[in-house]
């Protein structure tokens, strides 16, 4: 019989049929643009784009299912995890021979940094933010101290594997799709997945509906690292192992998942609208880098275009009056027992 | 760099000992304002070897290094400095994080009778001693070899350092003059690489589709993210500038890339150049306010003789010592040929 | 009256709620005891000045973010926002102060019009925010694409004054406390913007307009934001859009450690100078610790979870 | 003007000797009508309050009180008709005379008492120095209304005890310089007796001085032991105006609407002796802690026990015992199940649909190592639908259905899952008569299939359902009833015997 009124407002927007729509609209017309310049190679631009994406996607999508957990969690570890997971899985797969090795090696370190993470957020109450930043932190030291006289080299064997492309289409965006398939599957088809995005909708009505609110949230930040890792590993078979290799996928991992349609304040969870706003990042960068445009014109493309899609699609209603009702999923959600409509 | 705490026994009974002026050798410490990449950690530990050395050697009591947590930040180093400085250090190195934002704090240290040696980069700072690269050398190095490479004619395309910055204006119009000279030469394509291998991978491919084909890149140092690139959208690699670090090099040797393509980038050594002139102004020597130091250029012919020496992550530095470091102030000074120092041979 | 079975105990209350911010200070107190005791030059004036200086942005920064938290809003984009500030304090300013001036009150302006756009349009203050850091980043990268410049004088002789016998940087962190203290919690626009973060609801049911209470908070975060690029501007002498991106969420974790909530409707200025200082301070112990290089972020991370943790002790001891 | 000038009540000058009906209007409601998207919330109303009266107003959930007191009270505009105070038009400024308690407070709880004092009577205070003039205003209110009260001007309100924090609600809601009409929505639902009696008495000495007040309360007994006049209002529109005198519980609830009758008690219960025989699933044994000692209880194999007494006394920590059985004290033998009262908060899940809140506990049950399957859900959902025949359907946006409505999609949700023991925390708050019956109904099915449920709730007439009741005071058991010996009367005299032992 509280009275408080939870902080964060609830957001339908942009979009509420097809959320995931304006990720792809928005690649598309930057795509059209680029052909427009260029004149040539739009088969090769996608495909090319594609080769790019499923990075971005697969840390994106670690990103969204802890931000389908609901107001407050986010993981801004994700960085760190790629960079140190970067560093393991080249060691490790040097160290045996065995790319899958490497690849086990990345999940698992993101997995370690993670439970840290978790640990923290549950068992000391750390709001999210802080206690990943804090882990991520601790990972970014230690990845450091590995770069130190680092000497192993990627595994040549993953590296062409990562560039394959038959017919164009690269391997990795085909196997990273069939991941987010598993992913949508996983939300829809499993009781983790229901429960995770109940957990969203409202942590207490879950609690009180009997599910295990801490084990869904703690799981849901190791799949983050597990993801985050994954990224990593063959992040650095593609390019190489960096102490910076992940600082740029944070911001833009929660911004492709907000550009993707998954509803910020939890409990909506658009894994294909990750795709789109990937490509769209991915194609922005190309265009850029091909009209010879500066960072600074980057960025304000950039932070315009996410202002711009936020506040035309708006969350409330468009009539801007003096007593501004909260649209109807806010009243339900946020509303207290102040509510007035009830008795 | 293992032991990055390298000073000895209790900070305080050292500061004590350690200040300068009552025959005690000195304490020099070194504040390096980001240490995420590779170029940054050989230079720390280059750094730390030749210190712990010069300590063996008696030539200094104490030292210490603080690099700035973070992303690349001044605010921290700032902090940092001014902690150092009540550890009355004699002399003072920075790296710094910005080419301004480290203005007064340096002041602040002169004023306190600290001497300053700024490397890698240029400073305004009137009261500090300065040891940069030569902008104008590795635009050179990294455009002519490599046009020369490809023939002098055909279709290259340009990436583009920090854009804005100071050293990347400076590098960008040698590039376009040399480019001049080259009437055959077409640029299909400027990317902003950012003088980093990553950066520069994913908009090159972000470009590649867009343009015919590619017979070189100029960049800075981030020759291998550019071939990379090519190898993603399945074609040939073309000459690029590669890093001068160990995998790179051993990727150029390896992949029998044999096209003109060089390495070349900034000399992480400079650290340790930058104590041999810390010492020498500690000893009331005359040294040149600003100083220019030869870049790192890597080409074919010695690209095996690094390879073999390097780690993967380990960048090419020239290896100064006291002797070689005091030939190169007298070249300075007398406007005379910079000195070549040794490349390492396979057993250093 | 029989059925308070509990009554409540406002006492026991009022101190949990400012154990946070306790416990912030003890391990404030305890490093600068560490700093002096490696280092006995800190407890003196000069000493105290050289390790406090670095804070005040930060602290600044923090009092900004933590006027956002209050009504239950959080901002991403404070630490491009103030390098934003130091590039305009060194081109516009100096080329001509009155523009820049005018651009410095844009700026103030462009947060109240982000909090009117957030409320407006409802939508989320963490997305609108981080969009926002991308514009405050492209424009820095804008007038100013690497770092450069040089502040005006009278803005470098603020950042080199030192008066005798106080240390200048215990000035603008206790200044501008004491003004946030009295403005979001003393003055009735506090009340107004705290009641928002708590409930705005009863807000409008009182007839007092939730969008006015936004709007001022996000005047009142951007005139701080300002204030703390100026001083950063004045200890760094030129403009740098990135030199204090780690303020984004060095601020939140500050105003956290002063016990403040995501949940909002508290207001803890002094807390949040606190929580400043003491993660300010972190780096400077590292450095006077002899902390191993590579080592030196794990022992800032473990620092802060070190003090929740304390936190969540003393939460349970007082519960 | 500033509060601290004024008197008790407002300045209308007393008039004692006409009759109410010869008192002028205050305000006067004619032909108002309000709807919301497709509800029509005021379908007409024509309603006066005239000075100097207690007015009730009565009617099923939803009938449109709330919406009917936020038209009067200024809040919201109407469509169609007028509002007129004091026979005029009302302006911005007139309604400042009209002033509204909420139901369930609308304080602001990180704020002090005295600034939430700030946000709804700013008008009367003194710009500088409004701290010291509210803390004093509204200590000197809460002392005439609620003597004894215990709160500090200086305490914040999420540090004050439910009953505190209506008081100061109401309190608030009386602090202005000028009080015409003030409204007070259900007012006493988490008040004790003395506060409640406090307040009428308070409300009588209002009146003395002019003021009008409107009280809506489902309690119709206490609507007609404090009103001069009783209002019926019944989808949207006034369908009945009655003095208070001479009109009984039952002739109200007839006015409310024919279908209305009081549930009664059903014959269904289980035979007194044999509660003792069932094999016990859960039990308490000594249990203290926060909120609670020394209670010591058990819960029998297909047995209803229900925790009675006033709100607050530790029924809901011995639900949360229950819930979380991780002491020692505490034994549950088989899975649980929740029924939160609170349904906005910790009971709907509001994205998705009527169908998937349903099976959201039940789908662990269902799922085979961790696999949903779909159909057996489907099933499971079909038939709770149909058994209590929500309206909508499962495919209904939970969010789109009625309170009512979305309650019985959350005691189904528990009832569909396996669970043994089943918790309800009063679920049944502001939910109408016709939900209720059937709920009890379907609590008693459950019961007899063996199904344990333990059930706390505010409203003593519905502990008639139950096989046993404790009753609790101050975190301790005082009573165990069993059978006949449970009464709405019964209870009410074990709760308050001994009055004022405590507090
Ligand atoms: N803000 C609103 N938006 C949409 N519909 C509303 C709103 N407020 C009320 N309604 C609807 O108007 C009708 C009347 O509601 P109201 O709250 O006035 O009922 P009530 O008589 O106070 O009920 P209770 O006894 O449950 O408090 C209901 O159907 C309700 O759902
Ligand atoms: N905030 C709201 N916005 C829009 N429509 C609403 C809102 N609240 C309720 N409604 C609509 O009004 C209708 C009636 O709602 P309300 O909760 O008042 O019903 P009720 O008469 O109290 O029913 P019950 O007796 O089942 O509680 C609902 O069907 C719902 O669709
Ligand atoms: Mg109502
Ligand atoms: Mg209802």
């Amino acid at each position: 019989m509280n009275i408080r009124v939870t902080g964060s407002r609830r957001w339908s927007g942009p979009w509420n049929g097809a959320p995931w729509i304006w990720g792809f609209a928005a690649a598309a017309l930057v795509w059209l643009v680029i052909l427009a310049i260029s004149g040539q190679g739009g088969g090769q631009t996608v495909s090319l784009a594609l080769s790019l994406a499923p990075y971005l996607v697969i840390v994106g999508l670690g990103q969204m299912l802890v931000i389908t957990a609901g107001p407050g969690n986010i993981d801004v570890s994700v960085g760190s995890v790629i960079s140190l997971a970067g560093f393991v899985s080249v060691a490790a797969a040097s160290a045996t021979g065995s790319a899958a090795v490497g690849i086990l090696a990345g999940i698992g370190v993101g997995v370690l940094v993670a439970a840290v993470s978790a640990v923290a957020i549950l068992g000391l109450s750390v709001p999210p933010i802080i206690a990943t930043l804090a882990a991520g932190l601790v990972a970014s030291s230690i990845t450091l101290s590995m770069a130190n006289g680092f000497t192993a080299v990627p595994d040549p064997g993953l590296r062409s594997a990562l560039n394959l492309r038959p017919a164009g289409v690269p391997l990795l965006a085909l196997a990273i799709a069939v991941l987010t398939v598993l992913v949508v599957a996983l939300l829809r088809r499993t009781v983790y997945g229901r429960s995770l995005i109940a957990v969203g909708q409202s942590r207490r009505a879950a609690e009180r509906a009997g599910i295990p609110v801490a084990r869904i949230i703690g799981s849901t930040y190791l799949l983050s690292g597990a993801l985050a890792g994954l990224t990593g590993a063959l992040l650095a078979a593609y390019i190489a192992p960096s102490a910076d290799l992940g600082t740029r996928y944070l911001l833009d991992s929660v911004a492709v998942v907000v550009i993707g349609g998954t509803l910020i304040s939890g409990g909506r969870a658009v894994p294909v609208g990750v795709w789109g706003a990937a490509l769209f990042f991915i194609l922005l960068d190309g265009l850029v880098n091909l009209v010879g445009w500066s960072t600074a014109a980057q960025n304000l493309l950039k932070g315009g275009l996410v202002l711009f899609v936020l506040f035309l699609a708006g969350g409330g209603d468009r009539t801007a009056s003096l007593f501004r009702r909260r649209s109807r999923t806010a009243t339900a959600t946020t509303t207290s027992t102040g509510d007035d409509t009830d008795g | 760099a293992g032991c990055g705490s390298g000073g000895s026994g209790s900070a305080t009974a050292d500061a004590a000992g350690g200040s300068a002026g009552g025959g005690g050798k000195p304490f020099i410490a070194l504040s390096n304002g980001f240490i995420g990449n590779g170029w940054r950690q050989t230079m720390i530990a280059k750094f730390e070897a030749a210190a712990e050395q010069a300590k063996t050697d008696g030539l200094i009591g104490k030292y210490k290094v603080v690099n700035a947590p973070g992303e690349n930040s001044a605010t921290e180093q700032v902090a940092q400095i001014k902690s150092l400085l009540l550890q009355k250090p004699d002399a003072l190195l920075i790296d710094p994080a910005s080419p301004t934002a480290l203005q007064p704090v340096i002041q602040q240290a002169c004023t306190a009778g600290v001497k300053v040696v700024v490397f890698d980069s240029a400073i305004d700072a009137p009261c500090a001693h300065v040891l940069q690269n030569s902008f104008v050398d590795w635009a050179t190095y990294a455009a002519k070899p490599l046009l020369e490479g490809i023939g002098g004619k055909g279709s290259v395309i340009v990436s583009r350092g920090v854009v804005g910055s100071q050293p990347e204006a400076e590098m960008l119009d040698t590039t376009k003059k040399i480019l001049a000279d080259y009437p055959g030469v077409k640029t299909v394509a400027t990317v902003t690489g950012m003088c980093d291998g990553a950066t520069a991978q994913k908009a090159v491919l972000g470009v590649l589709s867009s343009v015919p084909k590619v017979d070189g890149v100029i960049g800075c140092g981030d020759g291998y993210g550019v071939a990379q690139a090519f190898a993603t959208a399945g074609k040939p690699v073309p000459a690029v500038d590669f890093e001068t670090n160990g995998r790179a090099l051993s990727y150029w040797r390896d992949n029998k890339i044999d096209n003109g393509s060089v390495a070349v980038m900034s000399d992480p050594g400079q650290s340790v150049a930058a104590l041999w002139e810390a010492l020498d102004l500690l000893g009331g020597k005359d040294v040149p306010k600003q100083m220019t130091f030869p870049i790192v250029l890597i080409e074919q012919k010695d690209r095996d003789a690094w390879a073999s020496v390097l780690k993967p992550d380990e960048y090419a530095a020239w290896p100064w010592t006291q002797e070689l470091f005091r030939q190169q102030v007298e070249a300075v000074k007398t406007g005379g040929k910079p000195v070549q120092p040794p490349i390492p041979s396979a057993v250093g | 009256m029989a059925q308070l079975l509990a009554p409540a105990l406002p006492d026991r209350a009022r101190m949990r709620r400012s154990a946070p911010a306790a416990v912030s200070a003890v391990a404030l107190i305890a490093m600068i005891g560490v700093c002096s005791s490696l280092q006995p030059g800190v407890l003196t004036v000069e000493g105290l000045t050289l390790v406090l200086s670095a804070t005040v942005p930060l602290v600044i920064a923090a009092q900004a973010q933590m006027t956002l938290m209050a009504v239950g809003d959080i901002d991403l984009g404070i630490g491009n926002f103030v390098g934003l500030v130091t590039v305009v304090s060194a081109t516009l300013l100096v080329s001509s102060p009155l523009v820049g001036a005018l651009v410095l009150a844009g700026l103030v302006a462009a947060y109240a019009v982000l909090g009117l756009l957030i409320h407006l349009r409802e939508v989320p203050a963490l997305i609108a925010t981080l969009g926002a850091s991308f514009v405050w980043l492209g424009l820095g990268l804008f007038l100013l694409p690497t770092p450069g410049g040089t502040t005006p004088g009278w803005l470098a002789s603020f950042g080199a004054w030192q008066p005798a016998g106080f240390p200048a940087p215990l000035l603008p962190i206790l200044v501008v406390a004491l003004l946030v203290y009295l403005l979001t919690a003393r003055s009735a626009a506090g009340v107004r913007m705290r009641g928002l973060g708590s409930n705005p609801v009863a807000l409008r049911r009182a007839g007092l307009r939730p969008l006015t209470s936004r709007v001022i908070a996000y005047a009142t975060a951007g005139a701080l934001g300002v204030l703390s690029g100026l001083v950063l501007a004045s200890q760094t002498g030129g403009g740098d859009v990135s030199s204090a991106s780690s303020y984004t969420l060095m601020t939140v974790a500050a105003v956290i450690l002063g016990g403040g909530s995501f949940s909002g409707g508290n207001a803890v200025p002094w807390g949040a100078a606190i929580g400043g200082v003491t993660l300010g301070l972190v780096s400077v112990v590292l450095s006077l610790l002899d902390v191993r290089s590579d080592m030196q972020s794990a022992v800032q991370g473990v620092i802060v979870l070190a003090v929740l943790a304390g936190r969540v002790v003393v939460g349970k001891v007082l519960r | 003007m500033h509060v601290d000038n004024l008197p008790a009540g407002g300045t209308a000058p007393p008039e004692t000797d006409t009759g109410p009906a010869a008192r002028p209007p205050v305000v006067t409601a004619r032909g108002v009508t309000k709807a919301y998207g497709r509800t029509r919330a005021l379908t007409g109303v024509d309603l006066e309050v005239r000075a100097g009266e207690v007015l009730g107003l009565v009617g099923h959930n939803g009938a449109g009180k709330s919406t009917l007191m936020r038209v009067l009270a200024g809040l919201e505009a109407c469509d169609t008709g007028t509002v007129l105070v004091h026979g005029s038009r009302a302006s911005a400024e007139d309604f400042r005379s009209v002033r509204m308690a909420y139901q369930e407070t609308s304080l602001c709880p990180d704020l002090t008492v005295a600034e939430n004092m700030w946000v709804s009577s700013r008008h009367c205070l003194p710009r500088l120095g409004w701290r010291r003039a509210a803390s004093d205003a509204v200590r000197r209110r809460l002392d005439e209304m609620f003597p004894g009260h215990g709160v500090s001007p200086r305490d914040r309100v999420e540090d004050l005890s439910l009953a505190r924090r209506q008081m100061v609600e109401i309190a608030r809601a009386c602090l202005v310089d000028r009080l015409d009409l003030l409204i007070l929505d259900e007012p006493t639902e988490s008040l004790g007796p003395d506060a409640a009696r406090s307040l009428y008495a308070y409300v009588r000495r209002l009146t003395e001085t002019g003021t009008a007040v409107l009280l809506i309360s489902h309690r119709i007994r206490e609507v007609l032991s404090v009103a001069d006049r009783v209002a019926v209002l019944r989808d949207g529109a006034v369908t009945a105006e009655r003095p208070a005198a001479g009109l009984g519980e039952p002739d109200v609830l007839e006015l409310m609407g024919a279908h209305v009758a009081t549930p009664a008690a059903t014959g269904t219960r289980a035979a007194a002796g044999g509660a003792a025989a069932r094999e016990t699933v859960a039990e308490l044994r000594g249990a203290t802690g926060p909120g609670l000692r020394e209670v010591t209880l058990r819960v029998g194999r297909g047995e209803v026990v229900g925790l009675a007494g006033l709100a607050g006394q530790g029924q809901q920590e011995v639900l949360e015992r229950l819930w979380r059985p991780v002491r020692r004290d505490t034994t549950v033998k088989v899975t649980r199940a929740y029924v939160p009262g609170d349904r906005q908060r910790s009971g709907v899940l509001p994205l998705w649909s009527v169908g998937d809140n349903l099976i959201v506990t039940a789908l662990r049950g269902i799922a085979r190592r961790g696999l949903r399957r779909p159909a057996e859900e489907r099933a499971v959902v079909g038939d709770w639908v149909k058994r209590l025949a929500i309206r909508g359907g499962a495919e209904a946006g939970i969010t789109e259905l009625s309170g009512g409505n979305q309650q019985k999609v959350i005691v189904a949700r528990a009832f569909a899952s396996p669970a043994g023991l089943v918790l309800l925390d009063d679920p049944f708050r502001g939910v109408d008569v016709h939900t209720k019956t059937d709920l009890y109904r379907l609590i008693r099915e459950e019961a007899a299939k063996g199904r344990s449920i333990v059930w706390y709730s505010s409203e003593n007439a519905e502990m008639a359902h139950c096989d046993r009741v404790y009753v609790f005071r101050a975190g301790r058991i005082v009573a165990e009833l069993t059978g006949e010996e449970i009464s709405e009367e019964r209870i009410i005299a074990v709760s308050f015997n001994e009055d004022g032992g405590n507090d």
